[in-house]
């Protein structure tokens, strides 16, 4: 998909390095779900943030009933927003500390596989011939890969960590940015602009950085907003199958619990519905933000 | 006897700006059987114009006036069903880039058949026979209707546009820069072909296209439009043998001569108005050498200049002279 | 045809990425620290049995002789024994296979049916406020993770209203004459419908906005236009240009899907207790059933690398401008 | 006339997609889009390279800028080897040649502005900066763009496919060069903004002495602006002279078709038959022999075994046709 014309929200405006910036917020105001998406990162951050303040109990604490018997099993909205755990733990606190390691592993996941992705796509689309070939079959292999299992197996090996879930990403995922970056490269390089710039003595790492890459990051940036949101809902399942980091707290971990103690079958809506509601709007968001760079980046789709 | 006779015809367009006036108050008559050359530069509103005739246009425009009188019945009062049952029956149409326009999923042959079973109300058959008629017709071999459309050459799909316009036997056909994309020899040979036919088959045609020589040599009438409107019209020797319009006269100096002679080529500085917010005045002010503050005011009307020729300019009186110093380069240098 | 020598080289392609995943995979569970056949040949059990089983997996053999042997095995189809089982991975793998595959077809067939048919209507009405309400519900159900779907639905269907089983794809104590009548089972479609619909909303997602982008995309094309001009009827144009034209890359979607959803079935499968090739994974892993975890791996590995070329073939099919390229 | 580039046998072959019979043949077609070309360009002259799309004329163009490497033989540029050309050689001779391009819309950087366009060649040949804005200011000047404060800070969307073209031409000439390729330069523009940039090509070539190669599909315009003309077809040349001569005696049958072909914006024009058959596409395969043959009207035998050399007619006239 090429890049046909330049966005033409991004026409006119201001100029400058910081314009930039300022032109993709112009933008995703002008979008109401962009602003949606925004608005939803932004306050899981918040959340993540200040999760120390936010959470009222330590999520892995035990917590007992005056009568010292362990204050499992609570419902919601008596001392507790949410109830507690089979294991007497405070559902909220690990709710909230849920998203410190949601928002850890999504961004840590997305940044890696952005910039490995980014990285191949351009240097092989950019120099073509036999580092583009060796590159590619790469990726034709890491597609071959089967993405969940391989983690499970990958977990299997290490020790368990949340990070099992952003280095499976990292080693896997990385090849569907590349091949979209690295034929909006070829594309690119095709240009009449890029050729220019040849013509005028412009050396290939001038090129490559300063023609090529500034028309490619808005492309990175869509597929990283989306990736967040893949790294949250694949550490969730991992999590979910057992797989996940030993003592964090993640809502996958949330839900295996819920589903190990018939939290299904017993109704505790208040148990396993939150960390579900949780994935979602991060993921969502995720759709959003990018949707609205989308917009703009293939302005045929306006009309 | 015209076929067609567009009268005050207004088409704006919805943009992120405002509203675009793409085509204002244009008016102009297809005669029976003639080749009717619309010619103007990109933006001038001409193919804005085609598509406002066989009424399929963007969402985002809207025919704010006039009337289309098409042998007696005004297309613009029309059903949407009504003027559907007219298309193609009564109006074909022939795309400038027939690569784009031929579904590429089907062969050639079933988007021939498409056409004559579900407009034509034949049965397969027959559809097949006639198709291959066109095809002998248009000067292609019918055995391609066997092809897909990447498997033509560009002279060949443009052939099979042309065979696909006269498959319903239409009263009018519109063709928007048919032969623009393609290579001098296989263009002239194309429209050799269509003029042929146009003369056999007696066809009214209203012939879009940017480029003077193509209308200079297969049309019979000139419409010249600039900045939505019609500002010249006539018989095609008489706009491009005796122009009144200064925009005109510059188009007739812009192009250099094969066999040389003319001198320095004319440029016309500057470019079209914003058709947002069009000049009240002659919305060629801006870029006319004989300019006068008067021409500012008001759009000229157009008016009678010669033997059926009208033009749309305040000195048409002066046409004569103004013809010798629009042939000089200098005039048109702004200091 | 030149399409077929691009077809020769995918083809060459494919059996090049199956091999270099197989050797990945044996690297994996041969050099990683802590394998779980380090851990399986341990203590408990006797010398003898020890011996057997390093023998069986050729443990005293130089790394590139096991390679050898893994590889020569692998070729005859012979994928080891299982642990757990005690029988030949392959026919373990080859049940849960079959689940499986009914799973991830029935999910994808339900998925892709209404997703085309919405993502068309999505585009026909868009700016409308059905495509306003529309689209985030289905981003919506795009965001929710599989498991969660499939935890909230069991929740109410099953154990709130009692109208689904909540587990595994046929009720105990049934017995069926072959492996087809017990998957053409009603027993299983009741078994099934829970499981696939959890799939189904999560999967929908993809075709129905491909679907929808594409309409839009092909609805601007000139050859759209020109039905128009021709006056074909909208449904001819919709339908017989839009659509057909549309369908193409969800077409490749589709096969790709088959290949994604057998092994991210994985999840799902572990809500619904479904006997599938993902869950036996997820269960070999965990109990270090390791001949059977590299089967169930590899064969997703197939099945996933088969379609990622069959949605290459389909596609050179489907498209006349690459099934008949060249002949001018 | 001093010679400055001299091309000789120069050969340009594209691979082309293999079917699978070739594949296993281990055959390795390609398309031949040069194949065979020698042509010497004196200093301070101006070719017109006239053909049809895919006679090879762009990538002729290309070849003798050194943008693609010629797959047989040699082009000399001011008597040195272009193929040898590496490191300061090969930035020197970036300095003195230059391209103009077909489509001005996408020839500039869409994030740059005029004045970052116009210095990027500057910075990459390491003219001293205090030397930048007189530099431009000159270029500017040349292609009649004199209030240049008041382009420097546009974006190329903010400009018109006429002023976008200018500023493309004084890029091309901000560093002065000796060797200039136009590629179709209007053909992407209004045909009233046309005659603009033709007179401000021809000025430039009076007034700086350039050495240009005007690449183009419209002989009235290779006329108009070029003293010399070489008619391509497939990959060779049929015909090559003074423009004047070859529109008014046009040697080879191809170039009689195209002068025929040429529409004229009058109406007292010829209405005579093209003496050509068939499209070019038809005609792709043809190896040996005369590569027109097949659309030829005086065909005969002989143009089937026999390849046409380039013969000299009139001085300065040459055409490679066996009937001459």
């Amino acid at each position: 998909m090429p890049v046909t014309a330049e966005p033409s929200a991004v026409r006119g405006g201001g100029r400058g390095r910081f314009a930039a910036v300022g032109r993709a917020f112009a933008l995703v105001r002008r979008d109401p779900f962009a602003t949606a998406g925004v608005l939803i990162y932004t306050v899981f951050l918040t959340i993540a943030i200040f999760a120390d303040q936010l959470a009222t109990h330590d999520p892995n604490q035990i917590l007992y009933r005056p009568n010292g018997r362990v204050a499992s099993n609570l419902p919601p909205f008596a001392q507790h927003i949410l109830g507690t755990t089979n294991l007497g733990r405070d559902i909220y606190s690990q709710l909230v500390y849920g998203a410190r390691s949601a928002l850890i592993v999504g961004i840590t996941a997305a940044f890696a596989v952005v910039m490995i992705g980014t990285l191949v796509g351009l240097v092989a689309g950019f120099f073509r011939g036999f580092v583009d070939m060796v590159m590619m079959r790469i990726a034709d292999v890491a597609l071959g890969i089967p993405f969940l299992p391989f983690v499970i197996v990958l977990s299997s090996f290490l020790e368990p960590s949340m990070w099992n879930v952003v280095i499976g990403m990292a080693l896997v995922v990385w090849p569907s940015t590349s091949r979209v970056i690295r034929s909006q490269v070829l594309s690119l390089r095709e240009r009449t602009f890029v050729e220019a710039a040849r013509v005028t003595g412009s050396s290939p790492f001038r090129i490559l950085f300063v023609h090529i890459a500034p028309n490619v990051l808005p492309l990175s940036f869509v597929y990283g907003s989306i990736a967040v949101g893949w790294a949250i809902l694949t550490e969730a399942s991992v999590s979910f199958l057992g797989f996940g980091g030993g003592d964090t707290v993640s809502w996958g971990s949330m839900l295996q619990n819920a589903y190990a103690s018939q939290a299904l079958s017993r109704g505790w809506y208040h148990w396993f519905v939150p960390p579900g509601v949780c994935i979602i709007l991060v993921v969502v968001a995720g759709f959003f933000v990018s949707r609205g760079f989308e917009e703009v980046l293939f302005p045929r789709l306006r009309d | 006897m015209s076929v067609l006779s567009v009268q005050d015809l207004e088409v704006y367009y919805k943009t992120d700006r405002g509203v675009a006036q793409a085509v204002r108050g244009a008016s102009f008559e297809v005669p029976e059987g003639q080749v009717v050359g619309v010619v103007g530069e990109s933006g001038c509103g001409k193919t804005t114009l085609a598509r406002a005739i066989i009424g399929v246009m963007p969402k985002t425009a809207r025919i704010a006036g006039g009337r289309l009188m098409f042998q007696g019945v005004d297309l613009l009062g029309l059903s949407p069903r009504e003027m559907a049952s007219r298309r193609w029956r009564d109006i074909a149409f022939i795309p400038q880039s027939a690569m784009n326009s031929l579904d590429p999923v089907y062969r050639v042959g079933t988007q021939m058949a498409e056409v004559l079973v579900e407009r034509g109300g034949m049965d397969k058959r027959a559809a097949r026979r006639r198709a291959a008629e066109l095809f002998d017709m248009v000067g292609l071999d019918p055995g391609r209707l066997r092809d897909f459309p990447h498997q033509y050459s560009g002279g060949m799909r443009q052939r099979a546009a042309i065979a696909l316009a006269l498959a319903l036997e239409p009263r009018l056909v519109i063709a928007d820069e048919p032969v623009t994309a393609l290579d001098v020899i296989i263009q002239r040979q194309v429209l050799d072909t269509f003029k042929e036919l146009q003369g056999r088959l007696g066809l009214s045609v209203i012939l879009i296209t940017h480029d003077i020589s193509v209308v200079a040599y297969a049309s019979d009438r000139v419409v010249v439009m600039y900045a939505g409107e019609v500002i010249e019209s006539g018989a095609t020797a008489e706009v491009l043998g005796r122009p009144f319009h200064p925009y005109t006269m510059g188009l007739c100096k812009a192009f250099p001569e094969l066999h040389g002679g003319g001198g320095t080529l004319v440029p016309i500085e500057g470019s079209p108005p914003d058709l947002i917010a069009p000049p009240e005045g002659c919305s060629f002010a801006d870029r006319c050498p004989f300019v006068e503050p008067e021409c500012r005011t008001a759009r000229p009307p157009l008016v009678d200049v010669a033997s059926g020729s009208l033009a749309a300019c305040r000195r048409t009186s002066e046409a004569e002279e103004l013809r010798v110093l629009a042939g000089e380069a200098g005039t048109w240098l702004r200091s | 045809m030149q399409g077929s020598s691009r077809l020769v080289s995918r083809l060459v392609l494919t059996l090049f990425v199956l091999w270099t995943v197989a050797t990945i995979l044996f690297l994996i569970f041969r050099l990683m620290p802590g394998s779980p056949l380090a851990a399986f040949v341990s203590p408990t059990f006797t010398p003898e049995q020890q011996d057997s089983l390093r023998r069986q997996f050729g443990l005293d053999r130089t790394l590139f002789d096991q390679y050898l042997l893994f590889i020569g095995n692998l070729l005859q189809g012979n994928l080891g024994e299982s642990f757990f089982y005690k029988r030949p991975v392959g026919e373990v793998v080859m049940t849960a296979f079959a689940n499986t595959i009914a799973l991830t077809l029935g999910s994808l067939i339900v998925a892709y049916t209404f997703g085309v048919l919405m993502g068309a209507m999505f585009a026909w009405k868009r700016g409308t406020r059905v495509e306003a309400v529309g689209i985030p519900i289905v981003l919506v159900t795009r965001a929710a993770p599989e498991f969660w779907l499939g935890m909230v639905l069991l929740a109410i269907f099953s154990f709130g209203l009692g109208w689904f089983p909540g587990g595994g794809a046929n009720s105990a104590g049934q017995s069926f004459s072959s492996e087809w009548a017990r998957i053409f089972s009603l027993d299983f479609l009741r078994h099934l419908i829970l499981p696939a619909t959890a799939l189904a909303l999560y999967l929908q997602g993809l075709p129905l906005l491909l679907m929808r982008t594409n309409m839009l995309e092909v609805m601007q094309e000139d050859f759209v236009t020109m039905a128009r001009m021709k006056g074909l009827s909208n449904w001819a144009i919709v339908i017989r240009h839009a659509a057909r034209n549309a369908l193409l890359p969800v077409a490749t979607a589709f096969a790709l899907g088959i290949g994604q959803s057998v092994g991210g079935n994985v999840v799902v499968e572990t809500v619904f207790s479904w006997p599938g090739l993902g869950r036996m994974l997820v269960d070999a892993v965990a109990a270090s059933d390791y001949p059977l975890a590299q089967g169930a791996f590899l064969l997703i590995t197939t099945v996933l690398v088969t379609m990622n070329f069959v949605a290459d073939l389909l596609y050179s099919l489907l498209d006349p401008r690459i099934a008949h390229a060249g002949h001018r | 006339m001093a010679p400055l580039v001299v091309a000789s046998g120069l050969e340009k072959h594209f691979p082309v997609t293999r079917r699978l019979g070739e594949v296993l043949r281990g055959e390795r077609p390609v398309s031949r889009a040069v194949d065979g070309i020698d042509l010497t360009i004196g200093e301070g002259e101006t070719v017109g390279l006239l053909g049809e799309s895919g006679c090879g004329k762009t990538t002729t163009g290309r070849l003798l800028l050194k943008l693609t490497r010629p797959t047989a033989g040699t082009i000399r540029f001011d008597g040195g080897d272009l193929a040898d050309l590496a490191g300061a050689a090969l930035k020197r001779f970036r300095r003195e040649v230059q391209l103009v391009f077909q489509n001005p819309f996408d020839a500039i950087n869409p994030r740059f502005t005029v004045f970052r366009a116009l210095r990027e060649p500057l910075q990459n040949a390491g003219v001293p900066k205090e030397e930048h804005p007189e530099r431009m200011r000159v270029a500017m000047h040349r292609v009649r763009l004199p209030d240049v404060e008041g382009y420097y800070d546009r974006y190329p969307h903010q400009l018109s496919g006429g002023q976008l073209q200018r500023v493309v031409l004084a890029r091309a000439l901000v560093l002065e060069p000796r060797f200039i390729v136009a590629d179709e330069p209007v053909s992407m523009l209004d045909v009233s903004v046309r005659a603009g940039i033709l007179n401000v090509m021809r000025d430039v070539h009076a007034t700086m002495g350039l050495t240009a190669v005007y690449i183009s599909h419209d002989f009235a315009l290779v006329r108009y602006v070029c003293a010399r003309t070489v008619v391509m077809y497939l990959g060779k040349m049929v015909e090559d002279g003074p423009s004047a001569e070859v529109v008014a005696r046009p040697l080879h049958p191809y170039t009689r078709a195209l002068v025929q072909a040429v529409p004229v914006p009058r109406v007292d024009q010829s209405r005579e038959p093209l003496p050509i058959k068939g499209s070019l596409s038809a005609a792709q395969a043809q190896v040996g022999g005369c590569r027109f043959r097949d659309r030829c009207p005086y065909a005969f035998a002989r143009c089937a075994d026999e390849e046409p050399p380039m013969r000299e007619v009139a001085p300065g006239h040459r055409a490679a046709c066996h009937l001459l």
